[in-house]
């Protein structure tokens, strides 16, 4: 066997056969002038890979084809990878992000079975999503937590658990990405994502009760009553007051803590603050597990958890007559 | 299987022109992160799907279901596919049997394909019009 | 990355065939003992390394768009190497590994590594990626093939342990199936705690 | 052979205690809470204020729309106040509550015990009569009755159905009605037939209320064009779509109402109401509840007006057994479970049905072993257990395309699993899902 | 990175240079593994025939003649040995198509008068565990053969009448066996035949 | 207001009767005749199988709900002792409890709980372990002993042939049918008792078609299933049977020989692994008994019944899918 | 006959996703939708006839006559990328809204390693032409076959709670382990 010749062939068809194909390309080419962005692989790396859809898009790669399509990224923010990751594609695709404040989930019921006495028992699939389309709930507050743990279903990164004494929801927050997905999935809209807070001290209103003060107080010992003293006392207007129900607004609160200890219900809860020296008379309920300890373990405040309200009706204040 | 159903694709409104909006179709979630899809041989490259005759309502970047009925479907594969494949096979046979030179049976019956798909072009604005696609806004 | 994680990666944590669920076929295929396991892991990996180094070498020469079929170019010679050279050396293996050998070239492991990572990254960190997961898919084919050949043959590396017929199943393809599959589950539950 | 619905439906145990006792009147009771919104449709608006006095029988709630009902006071008295207050599905929802101080009725309302057959009004005058007087339909829906009796331009009806299959078990009121309100049902029906301009109607009864279809067969010769058919046990007979395939052999087409194949179902209740507002000028502030139950002591319908708190009812049957697990506003197959019986009787409560502690608990779920049950009895012809499994994944696109929506609610296949799955609870979620899809799109 | 912009004359070179230098690389693989490969294949060859055959010295011709089988439409490879001019035997390579998975090659020695001195199988398909045993390493099924001589020894399974034990649960793959060492025979005694003429 | 906490949940607030465990129990009774007839016929080795397999199937079930899974306790349902009789039933007398062993593991571990337990499995489970068993040992599998009425010592009995084997084999061998039916040891009558080689619970028909009726009568199977399958596999080798008579047995041998009878009426049936509605049984049957008689008559191996079920129970979801019931009210489709 | 006997043993007996193992990628990855499987089956079936007919006549006309049989693989893997990559233009340019139909129908599969394999085969076995089209559309038809089947079980499986380790490829393993142990009854059935 002539070896030249096998080496002439082996070279003749095989370089023969990469022009055609070069030649081809081209024309492929020509056609599809899509070509992937590289830079959406790049930032596809940068993302957590969690495919959460916290950032509203499907998946980490729509999120990152439309970042590189996005004129700017105001509107884009990665809750699982947070600042770092935003900035880290920001800087691939030379624009800027604003620096979003980190934020964490709160539980706004403090209801447990202590403080809110189940007045009937439900009997069906254990899911909050199926019970809120059965009824109200097991107790007389009908914005409660059901207690039944769809948002602990709902959370991907294993940072909201069950207390298994209070019944309700207790978030970790060095675990939690703000992603949204309990907030969503709750039936009685108990979850909001709150801003961190500085040294992540928080300072919220742990209920959703818009009934007024004798029907909520009656129904659940911690509930806000709407009494308002908190509104009065706080210096810095962060707290207002709608439907029987205290809000306060985390981008105003100065974290002073004057409303905690004004509250008559205790429905205003801190976390991560340390003890404080001289003893408030009242002691904040003692079931609540600070999960929150994790980071500051002397601090004995409440966690977060609350009430919530309630979608139907609502127009409730009633003609005053 | 009833051909009412559709198939459905999740998309990005890439840009509007006119009446038509065009959609860019993202991969499935399963491959959205995957690391190698610039290679994979399955067709995960991002297409974009012209929608003619939309309504005026979607902006660049609204999140939208394109969805096609799934006779449709059929029907695209099967003048796509099926009817060269079809073509090229009978083709193949008949030239076999009647000269019995196979090689050239084989050159014929792949080059019979370009008569088709010539013929195919001239009925291009007839099959623009019998493929039409559906987008929807995503529910939240 | 540092060197380590790049070379290491491909054991566990980014595993071709229990994590990636890469070049199934030949995984599935060849894996009836451990010792084909092994020469297929070991044929890819070679594949895989060679690859790497001439695509990170030619990275930066070559246009993007023949760049794809470039690769497809380099790996197909790397696997008719490998395919001639295991034939003239390793006859036995050669034959029992039959047809998955050419199909190396559409394993996507070996082009997903060559333009995912040797076509970004320097030499050294792409002979590095090639070698941690071609070991990374020698290991699992290894493992499966010995799973399959303890239980199918009751032998493991070709040495008989018992005196008796295994569970067939295991030889034949219904074996690989299973095998495979809960090799992953496995690997799920080691992974996650 | 007795004509039934072809395809699906299960027989439960009967247990209807309460049929061999006749109706009593409830006493006045103290206070009533009436539910400003009673019915399926627009809300209605409060037209009365705190203090206010108002006689049995005054407007105090005006329908807010045409697809929407008037509310009447059902005592005379002083307007307490008007404040959210449970309702039976536990949620909150604005209601009007009086003192009753007597029982002074509004002029114009005759309220003798004698019987008026000859129907002076026109249909026009029939139709606003109802309206007027807050008729909306008492076999459950409570779907406003003038607006299924004003026929569409373009579509036309043939007959009149009236549903007296009372299919659920336990539950006697209507059979009670139509062995004590005969002529009055047949006159109401007749008033039906003169609104819609229909001369043929059919009233379509089960089987095991014997003595009902021999008594209004008999007395049906005095009315024109009535035509009374037995039907065989089974349910949900009583469901519209249900029994109109059972006496016409017409299909409701998916997604579509009686209407389009030239039916109205009404209610034998509803007969009467009609035949009280039309020819006594009577509001619908009153209405046959059965309170039924094994351990409940005397068993019995009652008229009670609307808005007596259950408890009261309850008291009148010999009080709250001992043992009570579930309070059911409503039959065991469709009723609502209350978590109180503070709650009013509304225009809706065709019953209550009181179980003990151990017929309460539903049985334990587990898989489903895919007996194909709940798919063979299913009446409308849907996979229940296909649609759990959807909407246990959310994938409320599909449903739909499964035809979740044409679920009539009917509890058959979660009835029938061996395996105790709650499918309707899911069917429920998912409808509720694809219908909220359904609302966004046509926004 | 600085990359080559995509220009046609870009990637036709560049595609060309790729092709190229693939090219030149394997025609140089092939060449340096021509030998080894070819020798290989030779060993096959001569480790079955020394298996299947007595001490010989040569094989004439050494690259085996074709014949025509007595049934069947493929040839036979005979390798007539000689022990100096002495032919001591002659390897027959011999197939069947009614193996299990479809055509297998064994090769069978026979001595002069007949006798089946040794067999090897050269190519099989047969399931692993099964039909595989009929390879002398995995079972003494091809034993049976040996020393026998066809003419009082039943070449088939016991089965079916004949001398050979199946190999349990592959009767399918024993009576290929005895299928393709019968052709060998037959037509091996039929050239010996005609060959003696 | 009362003290009590009224309990609160959707309707339906009754439901009839039936559970799960019944419907189980109600098979595991209507076995009770064919099991009657394995020990009449194999003696204790019966029994030995019997409690192995079960007690093999309970403790894989059991140890997975626990340690795996993590679940609730299934036990009681009665699945996996029906699994476990029904694996029983399709193994020979003889087989070394170690086999049995792996078959239930196969069966309730891979076969159900992989895919999550009791109504989640595609495939049926008993098949899965016996299709495993038969490839992974086909000497044991398929040595079946020669059945010896009220025979209770466990002697190692002599093996013989199943009826479908020794047809097999002697077709194969060119014999024709008339003669190997003349040579073969049982005939009609005893297929229809059980009096002939064969997997535990398969040899009698008799007993398992009066099972078959109490479960129909039960309402615990639809009659179409095994309907289909009987008329299927009738029609197909009746239609070669009067092509050549002398090539292909007829169909009452088909019929009532192998595991036809057992496959039909206990396994096929398995509501988990069937079609729900009666027009997909009917195809589920048709194309089961098709695949039987293909394998019989086309394959290597002399019986189909089991890899026919579990061929068909993987077009199981397709036949869902494309089979619905009708809606109600649904407007024919317009063209 | 014999055409019938290779489609059989192709589609049933030689199962290429069941006994082969080839094509398991898109097997595993993409069939979870009947309809998409129908779709893709037919896509595999053209391509997979075309790229039959294409390869025989490179190696019969160019490879066996210049003895450099050993460069079929790296020929074969060419001609079929880009044969893939040509059909796709030409559907794009001959009818734009046609080719976005398959595309929102199908998740284009194209090159595998199904497709090479059948080619490498059909060389293997020395096939004359129209056998080797058999053979590939008898592949074509099983690969069909398996994907079909296992999108209908897939679908079935992914509604219902599998257990959490199980989940997606496992279960799917699992299910092809079973089936491929079903189709061994078909074994000797030619
Ligand atoms: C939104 C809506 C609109 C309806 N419109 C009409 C109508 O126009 N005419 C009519 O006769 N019934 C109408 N109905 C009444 C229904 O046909 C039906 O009688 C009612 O929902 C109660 O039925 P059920 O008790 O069987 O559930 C309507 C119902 C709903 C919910
Ligand atoms: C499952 C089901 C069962 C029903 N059973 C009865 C019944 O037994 N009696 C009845 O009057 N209405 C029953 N209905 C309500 C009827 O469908 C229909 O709404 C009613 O007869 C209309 O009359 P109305 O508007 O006067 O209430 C049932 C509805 C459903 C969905
Ligand atoms: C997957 C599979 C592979 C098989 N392979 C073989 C084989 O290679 N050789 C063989 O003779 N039988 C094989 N068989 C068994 C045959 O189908 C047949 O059962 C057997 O050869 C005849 O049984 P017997 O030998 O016990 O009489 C195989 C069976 C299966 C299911
Ligand atoms: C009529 C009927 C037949 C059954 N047949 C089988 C069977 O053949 N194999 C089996 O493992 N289980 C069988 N079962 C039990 C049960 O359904 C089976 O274990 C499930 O498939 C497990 O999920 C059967 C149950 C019923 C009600
Ligand atoms: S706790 Fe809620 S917001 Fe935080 S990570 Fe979990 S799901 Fe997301
Ligand atoms: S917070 Fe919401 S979702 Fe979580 S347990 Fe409570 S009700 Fe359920
Ligand atoms: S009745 Fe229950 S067990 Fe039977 S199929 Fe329906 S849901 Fe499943
Ligand atoms: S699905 Fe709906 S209509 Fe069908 S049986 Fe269940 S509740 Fe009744
Ligand atoms: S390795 Fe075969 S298809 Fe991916």
């Amino acid at each position: 066997m002539n070896n030249m010749e096998i080496i002439l062939y082996t070279l003749l068809s095989l370089s023969g056969l990469g022009i055609i194909l070069a030649l081809i390309l081209y024309v492929v080419a020509q056609r599809f002038k899509v070509v992937e962005d590289p830079r959406i692989d790049e930032i596809d790396e940068l993302l957590p890979g969690a495919n959460c859809g916290g950032c509203g898009y499907p998946g980490c790669r729509g999120f990152a084809e439309a970042l590189v399509q996005a004129d700017s990224l105001d509107d884009f923010y990665c809750p699982v990878g947070g600042n770092e990751t935003m900035k880290a594609a920001a800087s691939i695709l030379g624009k800027e992000v604003a620096e979003k404040e980190k934020q964490v989930a709160v539980v706004r019921c403090q209801g447990s079975p202590e403080h809110r006495k189940k007045t009937s028992e439900y009997d069906g699939p254990q899911s909050c999503i199926l019970e809120s389309k059965t009824y109200s709930g097991d107790s007389d507050c009908p914005y409660a937590c059901l207690g039944l743990g769809d948002c602990v279903e709902a959370c991907d990164f294993d940072a909201i658990h069950m207390n298994p004494e209070t019944h309700l929801p207790e978030v970790i927050e060095a675990n939690c990405t703000a992603c949204n997905a309990c907030v969503e999935v709750c039936p009685h809209d108990i979850i909001e994502l709150r801003n961190a807070g500085k040294k992540s001290r928080r300072i919220y209103v742990s209920c959703v009760n818009e009934d007024k003060g004798g029907p909520a107080k009656k129904a659940c010992d911690v509930a806000c009553i709407g009494c308002g003293k908190c509104v009065k006392v706080c210096a810095f207007d962060a707290i207002t007051l709608e439907n029987n129900l205290a809000y306060i607004d985390y981008e105003k609160c100065k974290l002073c803590r004057k409303c905690v200890d004004e509250c008559p219900t205790n429905a205003i809860v801190e976390v991560n603050f340390p003890p404080k020296k001289k003893k408030t008379e009242k002691k904040p309920p003692p079931d609540k597990k600070e999960t929150e300890k994790k980071s500051q373990p002397k601090d004995n405040t409440n966690q977060a958890s609350e009430n919530e309200q309630e979608q139907q009706n609502s127009n409730s204040d009633e003609t005053k007559a | 299987m009833s051909s009412k159903t559709e198939v459905e694709h999740k998309g990005i409104v890439d840009h509007c022109q006119g009446n038509s909006v065009y959609v860019k179709i993202l991969a499935e979630s399963a491959c959205a992160s995957c690391k190698i899809q610039s290679v994979c041989s399955m067709d995960t490259k991002e297409k974009i799907i012209e929608i003619d005759n939309a309504p005026p309502d979607y902006h660049k970047g609204d999140s939208v279901v394109v969805s096609i009925s799934g006779k449709h479907g059929y029907k695209a594969l099967f003048i796509a596919y099926l009817l060269p494949f079809l073509l090229s096979l009978t083709t193949l046979i008949i030239c076999i049997k009647l000269t019995g030179n196979e090689g050239l049976s084989g050159l014929i019956s792949v080059l019979i394909l370009a008569p088709y798909f010539l013929i195919l072009r001239y009925l291009r604005p007839k099959l623009k019009k019998s493929f039409r696609f559906n987008v929807n806004k995503t529910h939240e | 990355m540092n060197k380590w994680k790049i070379f290491s990666k491909g054991f566990i944590k980014e595993n071709p065939v229990f994590v990636l669920l890469l070049g199934l076929c030949p995984t599935l295929g060849v894996t009836t003992s451990a010792i084909n396991g092994l020469g297929m892991g070991l044929a890819t990996t070679f594949v895989l390394v060679m690859s790497n180094i001439v695509v990170s070498l030619v990275k930066s020469v070559i246009p993007n768009k023949v760049r794809i079929p470039s690769f497809i170019v380099i790996i197909a010679s790397f696997v008719t190497i490998v395919d001639l050279v295991m034939k003239a050396y390793v006859p036995a293996l050669h034959s029992q590994l039959g047809l998955f050998i050419p199909l190396i070239v559409v394993n996507c492991l070996v082009m997903g590594r060559a333009e995912a990572f040797a076509s970004k990254n320097s030499l050294g960190d792409s002979i590095l990626d090639g070698l941690g997961m071609g070991l990374g898919f020698a290991f699992a084919l290894t493992l499966l093939g010995a799973v399959r050949e303890i239980l199918g043959s009751l032998s493991i590396f070709g040495i008989q342990f018992a005196e008796a017929d295994g569970m067939l199943v295991f030889v034949l393809a219904p074996g690989a199936f299973l095998g495979l599959a809960y090799l992953i589950a496995l690997m799920r539950k080691i992974t996650d705690k | 052979m007795l004509k039934t619905f072809p395809k699906g439906g299960v027989h439960p145990e009967e247990n209807k205690l309460s049929a061999g006792n006749g109706i009593k009147k409830m006493p006045l009771p103290k206070q009533v809470i009436v539910p400003v919104s009673q019915h399926i449709g627009a809300p209605a608006q409060a037209v009365v204020k705190r203090g206010d006095k108002v006689k049995t029988g005054t407007l105090i709630a005006k329908a807010g729309g045409f697809v929407s009902s008037n509310a009447h006071s059902p005592v005379s008295g002083k307007v307490k106040k008007i404040d959210n207050m449970m309702d039976a599905a536990g949620f909150k929802k604005p209601c009007i509550i009086i003192d009753t101080e007597e029982d002074e009725w509004e002029e114009g309302i005759d309220t003798s015990n004698d019987l008026i057959k000859d129907i002076n009004a026109t249909s026009d005058e029939i139709r606003n009569k109802i309206a007027d007087a807050g008729i909306v339909g008492l076999g459950g829906a409570t779907f406003p009755t003038h607006v299924k009796l004003s026929i569409p331009d373009g579509k036309s009806i043939d007959h009149i159905i009236i549903n007296g299959a009372e299919c659920e078990p336990y539950l006697t009121s209507d059979h009670r009605v139509m062995l004590e309100k005969g002529h009055q049902i047949l006159i109401g029906t007749q008033l039906l037939m003169k609104a819609t301009g229909v001369s043929k109607a059919i009233i379509g009864i089960e089987n095991n209320k014997r003595d009902a279809i021999e008594f209004l067969t008999n007395i049906a010769k005095e009315y024109d064009g009535i035509h009374i058919q037995p039907l065989k046990v089974q349910y949900p007979q009583g469901g519209e779509k249900q029994l109109i395939k059972a006496l016409l052999n017409r299909e409701v087409p998916s997604g579509g109402l009686p209407l389009d194949i030239g039916c109205v179902v009404q209610n034998v209740g509803t007969t009467v109401a009609v035949y009280e507002a039309v020819q006594k000028n009577k509001p619908l502030i009153e209405r046959v509840v059965c309170v039924t139950g094994k351990s409940v002591k005397e068993p019995c319908n009652l008229v009670a007006r609307i808005g007596t708190p259950l408890s009261e009812l309850i008291e009148e049957v010999g009080g709250l057994p001992e043992d009570t697990g579930k309070v059911i506003s409503g039959g065991p197959m469709m009723g609502k479970a209350v978590s109180t019986t503070d709650i009013p009787v509304t225009k809706g409560t065709s019953g209550i049905t009181i179980f003990n502690k151990i017929e309460s608990k539903r049985g334990v779920a587990t898989n489903c072993i895919r007996c194909a049950r709940c798919l063979s009895v299913c009446p409308v012809g849907l996979e229940p257990y296909h649609l759990k499994n959807i909407s246990e994944n959310e994938d409320w696109e599909m449903l739909e395309q499964e035809h979740v929506m044409d679920c009539i609610e009917c509890g058959s296949c979660s009835y029938t699993c061996p395996a105790n799955v709650p499918l309707l609870d899911y069917v429920r979620l998912g409808k509720a899902n694809v219908s909220q899809i359904i609302r966004s799109r046509k926004k | 990175m600085a990359k080559k912009e995509s220009t046609l004359l870009n990637m036709v070179l560049t595609l060309f240079l790729v092709t190229a230098a693939a090219g030149l690389a394997l025609a140089l693989v092939y060449n340096t593994t021509l030998e080894p490969i070819q020798q290989v294949e030779k060993e096959v060859l001569e480790t079955a025939l020394g298996r299947v055959l007595p001490e010989f010295d040569k094989i004439e011709p050494p690259s085996g003649i074709e014949v025509a089988p007595e049934n069947g439409k493929d040839p036979l490879v005979f390798y007539p040995a000689y022990k100096g001019e002495e032919p001591v035997g002659t390897a027959v390579k011999t197939y069947t198509d009614q193996g299990f998975s479809g055509r297998f090659w064994i090769m069978v020695g026979f001595s002069p008068d007949g006798t089946i001195i040794n067999t090897a199988v050269l190519e099989h398909k047969e399931t692993p565990g099964l039909g595989d045993k009929m390879e002398t390493e995995k079972s003494d099924f091809p034993d049976q053969f040996k020393g026998e001589n066809p003419a009082d020894f039943g070449l088939s399974v016991t089965k079916d009448g004949g001398d050979v034990d199946a190999i349990t649960a592959a009767t399918i793959s024993s009576r290929a066996f005895c299928d393709a060492v019968d052709r060998a025979y037959k037509t091996f005694m039929n050239k010996n035949k005609g060959g003696a003429k | 207001m009362n003290t009590n906490k009224l309990i609160v949940s959707q309707s339906p607030h009754v439901s009839d009767k039936n559970s799960v465990q019944k419907i189980m129990y109600t098979v595991l009774i209507a076995l009770i005749p064919a099991f009657l007839v394995s020990v009449y016929f194999f003696g204790l080795d019966a029994i030995r199988v019997q409690v192995i397999a079960i007690a093999s199937c309970i403790l894989v079930e059991w140890a997975i709900q626990k340690f795996l899974i993590k679940g609730n306790n299934t036990i009681p349902d009665g699945s996996a002792i029906l699994t476990g009789v029904l694996l029983a039933f399709n193994v020979p007398s003889n087989l070394p409890w170690w086999i049995i062993v792996i078959g239930a593991i196969v069966a309730i571990g891979i076969g159900k709980m992989s895919f999550g337990g009791l109504g989640k499995n595609p495939f049926n489970p008993a098949l899965v372990g016996r299709v495993f068993m038969l490839i992974s040992f086909p000497v044991q599998m398929t040595s079946w002993p020669k059945v010896q009425v009220l025979n209770f010592a466990m002697t190692d009995a002599e093996t013989g042939a199943t009826p479908l084997a020794i047809m097999k084999e002697g077709i194969s061998n060119g014999e024709p049918v008339s003669q190997i039916m003349n040579s073969m040891p049982t005939s009609y009558a005893d297929w229809l008792t059980g009096e002939m080689g064969g997997s535990l619970g398969e040899i009698s028909a008799l007993a398992l078609i009066i099972g078959g009726i109490y479960l129909v009568w039960k309402k615990v199977i639809t009659i179409h299933t095994p309907l289909a399958i009987f008329g299927s596999i009738a029609l197909f080798t009746g239609i070669l049977y009067l092509i050549d008579p002398q090539s292909f047995a007829d169909p009452a041998f088909h019929l009532l020989t192998g595991g036809v009878m057992l496959g039909a009426i206990y396994m096929a049936t398995d509501m988990v692994t069937s079609p729900m509605v009666p027009k997909g049984m009917w195809i589920y049957g048709i194309g089961i008994g098709v695949i039987t008689v293909l394998i019989r008559v086309w394959g290597a191996y002399p019986e189909g019944v089991s890899f026919a079920i579990l061929i068909m129970n993987a077009f199981v979801p397709l036949i869902n899918r494309s089979m619905k019931p009708k809606l109600f009210g649904e407007k024919k489709k317009e063209k | 006959m014999e055409y019938i006997v290779i489609i059989i043993s192709a589609v049933f007996v030689n199962n290429i996703v069941l006994a082969q193992f080839l094509g398991l990628c898109p097997f595993v990855g993409v069939s979870s939708k009947v309809k998409t499987a129908t779709g893709m089956s037919g896509a595999v079936l053209f391509v997979m006839f075309i790229a039959t007919v294409i390869t025989w006549l490179i190696q019969n006309y160019i490879l066996l006559p210049f003895k450099i049989e050993y460069m079929q693989t790296i020929a074969f893997i060419l001609v079929i990328s880009s044969l893939v990559q040509m059909v796709e233009i030409i559907l794009k340019k001959i009818s734009p809204s046609l080719f976005q139909a398959l595309g929102v129908f199908l998740p284009l599969i194209t090159t595998n390693c199904a497709i090479l394999g059948v080619t490498l085969l059909t060389v293997q076995n020395d096939f004359k032409l129209l056998e080797a089209v058999f053979f590939a559309i008898g592949h074509a038809g099983g690969f069909a076959l398996a994907l079909i089947i296992f999108a209908g079980i897939r679908e079935h499986l992914d509604l219902i709670n599998l257990p959490k380790g199980m989940r997606g490829v496992p279960a799917a393993l699992v299910v092809a382990g079973i089936l491929s142990l079903a189709f061994m009854g078909f074994a000797g059935l030619v």
